[in-house]
């Protein structure tokens, strides 16, 4: 642990970017988990009187069109965005790196029918496809994960195969199996270990792109379900309002989405140099 | 923008044919038939307290028919057709085209062919040509509404020997032609249509049965962003938008920048469905519990933003009018509302699903979530669910099965009868909340044909209303403005009850 | 060269699997779609009679086999049917639409390339200064906006406050006429028309959402740059360049840039699959007649044809582009194969 | 005659900044290359013999600077150069050839542009009359029709064709020194000793100086006049061929001569001090003193299993492996194409027997198809026809996909070409070493398996230690014993070794093989042991057999085999093996 966290310091001291990046994950991990503590009001009250009100003392962030504080939404809506890039890309992670691995791994067979589908995935217009799924299976905030999941999933899937049909002939791997591994064990505890690094590059990239497609989803109306204050939503909501001068409305909950997606992006190189073996010492 | 006598309009839906007849025709192409074709008579434009332009609902005027008589039994009426009337090709618009127009409104099916229902008017049999110039149609019954329902944009006159040229044994009305090309004799014509993109309009110089329309051209191009739409009109890129969304209206208005030309629409009213087939919504105190909770005040300034006309707080139980539509007795009343909840055994509150319309999302998601925080305070714990417009149709309307919904109906003939036929009628489209009642069935039978002149017609209507207080299925929330922000320097415009666009009547300066 | 013709005909062959895959979900899609297109379709007023009578003339029917393989049939035959939203042949309709999504997505990433690729080899040729750092946070800010958010405050600022930019309605303002269609690029084709004055409007129209797009490609490909440099510029042949005295320009030009440029290539196929895809919500925004507009209307009014027409069109460009890409790479890189 | 000679070291040091604090991987080193001299460099791993060279031509990495010292070329100094001058001086006068020449190579241009590329910028040929330099160059290394190779990408060509390649485009401006970095390591015995006489007959031609690095000290006596030993960024021992060989006087040299193996050492003979039981056995034995490694020392340890050399291990029937061949034909599926052509045998018909205890050598260059046959025989492979029969029955019923999980699983071990690739990077020593006691023996008591792993990381000299460490915090020739551990530690009847010391250098393969020598007698194990080196094969073996293209062309036992080979091709074999002889040598 101890090394761990020296190695941590170190790669963090090493680039001034990705320690940018960590702190920011952190302090979005810490909104999401007591978001609904730290906002300063009810993020889903109404008060027609206060609608469309300026950035203020009172309302740093200016409030809605329903006159919601438009900071206690932007700070409770973390919760709601870090969970479904989080389940999503989780999701499409573990399917997608487990059809990549047995795909990369047995070749034959199971490679074309992985390649198969995943070309065929791939072929769609992705984001159209996620809106499909979620017009066709109704917009719940578990459709939108499954529908980000879908259209994430080749991703892994790719990069899984590829790592995996790179190391399938590996010393260690035919080492494992004169020990006794069944090629299942093989791939469960030598081959996807090794691939996780390159896989992490991925993850960090997903994370962001599933917020985006979230908010992408909500812009077009296929998001999360009012009340709920999701950043997407928000953003789209506002834009209408960009126009007469209410810039507030999309600004923050834009900016908000913006800084946790590039956090998400800028956190991948950190991520994989944590969990490479060969950058620790 | 352009020249003074070419208008740039935007618009966020795009027409999808040139033909209203045909099956899957949208509702932003009827203006296409509100300017490339001539019915036989139109309703009258009247002057709004304001100074803006409305049609009015009580006068109908001359168009295609020159005059109309009734027969002494009213059952049929006859129409002189004007020799001024002349379709693009010259040739004149004769008793014949009207015939041929009419038994295709009525036989293709669909949209047009209720609409022409409501006028009573069913099958080709009841179209009879008399002469060249005479035509007469035969009715069942005498009806106040037929006259009306010849002015909507259905009844519209094809040149008949040019669409029978494209007509095929598979499509003997000749639909795919009319589809993507008008026949007709209207004040404009079809230039250049782009599907998805734009259409123009060009004016028809040898149009004579009014006043030669101010524009030669008007193109009308789709710009699916409000925000879009608004910054076109405000920056004088655009020279009218329609359906300013309210907060636009408003603001636009207080902006000084452009004019905004509004009125309240006609028989239309923004309602709270409550399906009387799911519980608890089967008891009337619960309907009312939910409607002396709604947050009406909040729902007119934050969904509203004014624009609209208040359809709540009137003092008495029973309406000392037929006016349509007119206030209900209900108020924000939350001790009322508490109250006849527990009268019905609900003090606890319960659960409940509130759907709407995504298409409808800009004052409907507002709406909607200020009706669910209100429902909170008396224990009624609201779930929101929005429906995407392909759907809100089959769920809404024809499935019925929303337990509580945002809906808007207007009827497009201005009787109160006409609006409570259509939306409290058991099994009628619009009764979205499957309200059944055994009176109001029998008053809106026996009312729905009868002239306002009638002694019986004021004491049906105001009962009709009296129901509809009392039970509500469908709680108003307000009656909406159609608003329309123009150029300074535009004028004419007039607000009809389609809410489409009437070019004929527009000026630029 | 005919072996290659083969080649390439096995790779189209290859991809038949997943076009029919394609084909079948795009078709199971739609049908799970929760809208009744015959009750939407049917109009404002229609009744049960009404409708039933919409949807035999829609063919909807039938069941599910009997409707594929009608649709399969006529897809065989080229149709692809008729789009009831706009009520013209979805093939009609996408062949007038697609030139503008292609002429948006090319600016877009032709603008991307412009930007991106030299900002990658700049950031590995000085990996962890500065301007590498300066570099990286630059392209995933971009690809860090929403892109209907950049859009929406682009517009807002330059046509709105600024008033440099022209309204965003389309491909060409109102007052201009589109030029003859040749490529259905306006670009090209008031070119070849000739006419200066359609090819600057087409251009101004084009500039704000293809700077949208472009801001959004910019990170993978920089990314790929900076990687795939960096990887050449450590590579062995690279240090034996060195040792043979090459000059700086030969080396970073003809050695290393030109092995980078395996990697980016197939990305630069990933992005523009991807921009077509992220085209949807630009579209929107600058109401630019693309598939992608289409495709959101169609979707949202579960008009079938169109959805299907939309996705399998989109599928037959990934996988041409891919094929283009991978044709590319072969005459690139002597070592690539184009057998999969 | 100028009197400075052509490349002269003067102390110079080198330093890195890694993310432990700076690094000196030079310290004060100083050589000197006269006109036409050849100077080998030797010494392990890790010396500093690649960074010598880098900074005398100014190819240091970013994180390296020159601490101290000076390096000068013809009296013109080098440390300090511009880069400008310095970029003049490589390629024209001085020029490198490194040690993977494919890799080496641009893999997309042509190798003839790429000679050019050098001809040009050096103005030895405009872009007009390069082309026919770039031809006469690929000529004279010997690379047969050149006009046609020209337009060659050097993955079209051998290893030893690029290599070729490679010293066409060093020596195309003629320059006056030669820096060739283990030039030849990579290549198949027979072509390496092609390409060094190559080297050195185009270089004595145009009387060319060369810096030979390398640390094969048989490469080194075989082609150098002088030799400069490095150790630990220094350099320890500078003399003349003769005069190294027959009186090495550092303690170094001495160990580095004395580890290498002839064709006359036993394995007695090698003599080496690992490193890191230096550092283990708490100096117990003073560095420079060498230290006879093999329990061999004390008495014999008590035999597990007698060895009844009777009884046959291993029968190997009829092996034949085809592989299908990729890239012929047009893949149609209809045109069938001729087996010959569509079919590459890999193993083509391999019998052989082994005994208890007994230790087979298995020889041949590179590709002909040694592996194959350990893996089939390890059941990693299914042949495509033939019998293992291992301890009476018949293996190969089993398919290898399901041979991990059958208890011959355990009969039958196997250690590693490369010690690195071997190891999963994400297990410790001792979860590696643990891996076989967990899944074949199905121990699962943490402590049993704890207790184990120690006992068999003290059969195999690995500091205990070291047991908690990952594969990339190992030295090579401790992840060698990782491997030994984990092979021997289900007490296997047959142990297959593919080339277990290739991959280490001369004093950690004596080492290894000194440990697996002992092992064997301790445990009574057979070993099959895949090697191109007969050399080092006869060490360990009783037997050898010679394979060629997937054929068995000699057998016989070791000493006979290397003394009297009866076949050319083995001949050529041990004749590639560069070694050398102090005693012959003159
Ligand atoms: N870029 C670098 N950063 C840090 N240390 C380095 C770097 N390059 C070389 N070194 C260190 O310099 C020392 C000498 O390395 P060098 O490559 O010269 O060894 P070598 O004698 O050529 O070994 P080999 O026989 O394996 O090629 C090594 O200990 C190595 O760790
Ligand atoms: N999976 C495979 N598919 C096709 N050909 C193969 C395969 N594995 C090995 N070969 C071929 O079989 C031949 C023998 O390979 P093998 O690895 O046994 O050689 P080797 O004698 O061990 O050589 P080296 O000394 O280089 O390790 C080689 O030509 C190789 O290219
Ligand atoms: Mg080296
Ligand atoms: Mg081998």
């Amino acid at each position: 642990m101890i090394r761990f966290l020296r190695h941590f310091r170190y790669v963090m001291s090493e680039n001034p970017v990705t320690a940018g990046a960590f702190f920011l994950f952190f302090a979005i991990v810490l909104i999401a988990l007591f978001g609904p503590a730290l906002a300063p009001y009810d993020p889903i009250a109404t008060s027609a009187a206060n609608a469309l009100q300026a950035p203020s003392w009172a309302h740093p962030f200016g409030t809605d069109h329903l006159g919601r504080d438009m900071l206690s939404r932007v700070i409770v809506a973390t919760r709601l965005d870090l969970g479904i890039a989080l389940a999503a890309v989780a999701l499409s992670f573990f399917v997608g790196s487990a059809l990549g691995c047995a795909a990369g791994f047995w070749g034959g067979w199971t490679d074309r029918i992985v390649g198969r589908v995943t070309d065929t995935i791939m072929a769609f217009p992705l984001f159209v496809l996620a809106m499909g799924v979620v017009a066709a299976l109704g917009n719940s905030v578990e459709n939108i994960i499954y529908a980000t999941a879908i259209i994430n999933l080749p991703f892994y899937a790719r990069v899984a195969r590829s790592e995996t049909s790179i190391r399938r002939n590996a010393g260690f791997v035919q080492a494992a199996r004169l020990c006794g591994c069944t090629d299942v064990r093989i791939l469960a505890t030598h081959l996807f270990p090794n691939i996780l690094p390159p896989m992490m590059v991925q993850v960090s990239l997903n994370m962001g792109w599933a917020i985006l497609n979230a908010a992408g989803l909500s812009f077009i109306g296929l998001g999360v379900r009012p009340p709920d204050a999701e950043w997407g939503i928000m953003v789209a909501e506002g834009a209408t309002y960009i126009v007469s001068g209410e810039w507030w409305m999309a600004l923050f909950p834009g900016l908000a989405l913006m800084l946790a997606v590039f956090c998400f992006n800028l956190l991948g190189d950190g991520l994989r140099d944590l969990v490479d073996p060969q950058r620790r010492t | 923008a352009a020249g003074s006598d070419t208008l740039v309009v935007v618009t966020g839906d795009g027409i999808n044919s040139l033909d209203l007849h045909r099956a899957g025709t949208n509702r932003p192409s009827y203006q296409i038939t509100v300017n490339v074709y001539d019915r036989l008579v139109r309703f009258g434009v009247k002057t709004l307290e304001d100074g803006s332009l409305s049609y009015d609902s009580t006068k109908i005027v001359p168009e295609v028919a020159e005059s109309w008589t009734y027969s002494s039994d009213r059952k049929s009426i006859t129409f002189k057709l004007s020799p001024k009337a002349r379709f693009w090709d010259g040739s004149p618009v004769t008793a014949e085209d009207v015939k041929w127009s009419f038994d295709r409104a009525v036989s293709l099916g669909g949209f047009a062919g209720v609409q022409m229902k409501a006028g009573s008017m069913t099958s080709p049999e009841q179209f009879v040509v008399v002469d060249a110039q005479t035509f007469r149609i035969d009715l069942p019954a005498p009806s106040k509404l037929t006259l009306p329902d010849l002015a909507v944009p259905v009844p519209f006159i094809i040149n008949a020997k040019v669409a029978r040229k494209h007509a095929t044994k598979e499509d003997p009305w000749a639909t795919e032609y009319l589809h993507k090309t008008p026949a007709g004799s209207g004040p404009f014509k079809i230039a250049r249509w782009e599907p998805g993109q734009q259409f123009v309009y060009e004016r028809n110089d040898a149009w004579a049965l009014g006043p030669k329309p101010a524009l030669r051209r008007v193109i009308v191009r789709e710009v699916p962003s409000a925000a879009t739409r608004r910054a076109l009109i405000e920056r004088g890129d655009a020279d009218l938008y329609m359906d300013v969304p309210a907060k636009d209206s408003k603001e636009l208005m207080e902006g000084g920048k452009v004019k905004v030309s509004g009125a309240p629409i006609d028989n239309c009213l923004h309602v709270l469905g409550l399906s009387v087939t799911h519980k608890p919504f089967d008891d009337p105190r619960v309907r009312q519990a939910v409607a002396y909770a709604l947050p009406y005040k909040d729902i007119l300034s934050a969904a509203a933003y004014g624009r609209g006309k208040p359809m709540f707080g009137a003092g008495a139980k029973t309406p000392a009018t037929t006016e349509w539509p007119q206030a209900f007795p209900y108020d924000t009343d939350l001790v009322k509302a508490r109250a006849l909840l527990a009268e019905a055994g609900l003090a606890g509150g319960f659960e409940t699903t509130l759907s709407f319309n995504l298409g409808l999302a800009d004052w409907q998601e507002p709406t909607a979530l200020l009706i669910q925080e209100a429902l909170g305070k008396i224990g009624i714990k609201v779930t929101l669910d929005k429906i995407p417009g392909a759907n809100w149709r089959t769920a809404a309307l024809v499935e019925k099965r929303l337990p509580m919904h945002l809906e808007n109906f207007g009827g497009w003939l201005n009787y109160p009868d006409y609006y409570f036929f259509w939306a409290y009628k058991h099994g009628h489209l619009f009764n979205s909340s499957n309200y059944k009642n055994e009176e109001m069935e029998k008053l809106v039978d026996e009312t729905l044909h009868m002239e306002v002149s009638d002694p019986k017609y004021a004491p049906n209507i105001k009962r009709m209303i009296a129901i509809a207080f009392a039970d509500v299925p469908r709680i108003p929330l307000y009656q909406p403005y159609l608003d329309a922000a123009l150029a300074k320097n535009v004028g004419g415009y007039a607000s009809w009850y389609h809410r489409q666009l009437d070019c004929s009547t527009i000026t630029k300066a | 060269m005919p072996t290659k013709l083969i080649q390439i005909g096995k790779r189209l062959l290859q991809s038949l699997p997943s076009l029919f895959g394609v084909v079948v979900i795009s078709f199971v899609l739609t049908r799970a779609l929760p809208g009744d297109p015959a009750a939407y379709f049917a109009g404002a007023m229609a009744d049960a009679a009404s409708i039933a009578q919409v949807r035999e003339s829609l063919g909807l029917d039938r069941s599910w086999p009997e409707q594929f393989v009608l649709y399969v049939g006529r897809l065989l035959q080229g149709d692809l049917g008729m789009s009831l939203g706009t009520g013209v042949p979805v093939m009609e309709e996408l062949l007038t639409r697609l030139p503008a999504s292609l002429e948006l997505t090319f600016c877009g990433l032709g603008l991307a390339i412009a930007v991106a690729i030299p900002l990658g080899v700049l950031a590995a040729t000085r990996p962890g200064s500065w301007i590498d750092h300066l570099c990286r946070v630059v392209v995933t800010a971009g690809v860090s906006l929403p892109t209907f958010f950049t859009g929406l405050f682009l517009i807002y600022i330059f046509y709105f406050l600024l008033g440099w930019a022209p309204s965003p309605l389309g491909r060409l303002d109102i007052l201009y006429l589109s030029p003859e269609r040749v490529t259905g690029f306006f670009l090209i084709d008031s070119i070849i028309a000739g006419d200066a004055e359609t090819f600057w409007a087409s251009l101004r129209q084009l500039v704000l959402p293809a700077i949208t797009l472009g801001v959004f490609a910019m990170a993978p490909i920089a990314r790929m740059t900076r990687a795939a440099m960096l990887n050449a510029l450590s590579s062995e042949y690279v240090r034996s360049a060195r040792a043979n005295g090459l000059s700086r320009s030969t080396i970073l030009g003809a050695y290393a840039l030109r092995n980078a440029a395996l990697p980016v290539l197939t990305t630069l196929g990933m992005v523009f699959s991807f921009l077509l895809g992220a085209n949807v919500l630009v579209e929107k925004v600058f109401s630019w007649p693309g598939i992608g507009s289409y495709a959101i209307q169609a979707l949202v009014a579960s008009d079938y044809a169109a959805v299907q027409g939309f996705v399998l069109a989109m599928a037959l460009l990934f996988v041409f582009v891919n094929l283009l890409i991978d044709v590319v790479l072969t005459l690139v890189d002597p070592r690539v194969g184009l057998d999969a | 005659m100028s009197t400075h000679p052509l490349l002269s070291v003067d102390r110079l040091s080198v330093e890195f900044r890694t993310r432990h604090g700076v690094v000196r991987a030079l310290d004060e080193v100083s050589l000197t290359v006269e006109k036409g001299e050849v100077l080998g460099v030797v010494g392990e791993s890790g010396s500093g013999k690649s960074v010598t060279a880098y900074t005398v031509l100014g190819l240091l990495d970013a994180a390296g600077t020159a601490a101290g010292g000076s390096a000068s070329f013809d009296g013109m100094p080098l440390t300090g150069a511009s880069e400008a001058a310095l970029r003049d001086l490589r390629g024209r006068e001085i020029s490198m050839i490194f040690q993977n020449p494919r890799a080496a190579l641009n893999p997309i241009r042509t190798v003839g542009r790429q000679i050019e590329d050098v001809l040009v910028r050096h103005s030895q040929a405009t872009r007009l009359t390069a082309r026919e330099k770039a031809i006469e160059m690929l000529d004279k290394v010997r690379i047969v029709d050149p006009a046609h190779r020209y337009h060659a990408y050097p993955f079209e060509l051998s290893g030893g064709m690029c290599q070729r390649v490679m010293i066409a485009m060093a020596l195309a401006c003629n320059p006056r020194l030669l820096i060739a970095d283990e030039p030849t390591t990579g290549l198949d015995v027979t072509t390496q000793k092609a390409t060094m006489d190559l080297i050195a007959d185009l270089t004595r031609e145009r009387n060319m100086a060369v810096v030979l690095i390398t640390h094969d000290l048989g490469l080194a006596a075989a082609y150098c006049d002088r030799i400069a030993v490095m150790q630990k960024g220094k350099v320890v021992e500078s003399a003349a061929v003769a005069d190294l060989f027959r009186h090495p006087s550092h303690p170094y040299t001495r160990k580095l001569i004395a580890a290498s193996p002839g064709p006359e050492t036993d394995l007695s003979d090698l003599t080496a001090v690992p490193d890191e039981l230096v550092d283990g056995l708490v100096g117990t034995a003073a560095s420079g003193e060498a230290m006879v490694l093999a329990g061999g020392s004390e008495a014999p340890a008590v035999i597990a299993h007698a060895p009844a050399r009777s009884d046959t291990v291993l029968e190997v029937v009829d092996l034949v492996k085809v592989f299908p061949r990729r890239d012929t034909g047009g893949g149609w599926p209809w045109r069938r194409a001729d087996p010959a052509e569509s079919e590459f045998r890999a193993v083509d018909g391999i019998s052989f027997r082994l005994q208890r205890g007994e230790s087979l050598g298995l020889v041949g260059e590179s590709g002909c198809g040694k592996s194959t046959t350990s893996s089939i025989i390890t059941r990693l492979l299914d042949p495509s026809s033939g019998d293992v029969i291992l301890d009476g029955e018949n293996i190969t019923t089993h398919p290898a996909a399901r041979f991990a999980s059958l208890p011959q699983r355990m009969k039958i071990q196997m250690v590693f070409q490369d010690p690195t690739d071997s190891l999963d990077p994400r297990y410790s020593a001792q979860d590696a070493i643990g891996e076989p006691l967990r899944r074949l023996k199905g121990m699962r008591d943490g402590r049993k398996i704890a207790a184990r792993v120690t006992q068999l990381a003290d059969m195999v000299g690995l500091p205990r230690e070291l047991l908690t460490r990952f594969p990339h915090q190992l030295s090579g020739g401790q992840k060698a014993r990782v491997g030994i551990a984990r092979a021997i530690a289900v007490d296997p009847l047959l142990l297959v070794l593919d080339e277990p010391t290739s991959a280490l250098d001369v004093s950690v393969q004596a080492v290894v093989l000194q440990l697996l020598d002992r092992l064997k007698r301790e445990l009574g194990m057979s070993y099959i042991f895949v090697s191109h080196d007969l050399n080092v094969v006869r060490l360990l073996c009783e037997r050898v057999i010679v394979m060629n293209r997937g054929r068995i062309v000699e057998t016989g036992t070791a000493t006979e085999v290397l003394r009297n080979p009866q076949e050319d091709y083995t001949r050529t074999l041990i004749n590639a093996i560069p070694h050398f002889q102090p005693e012959t040598m003159t």
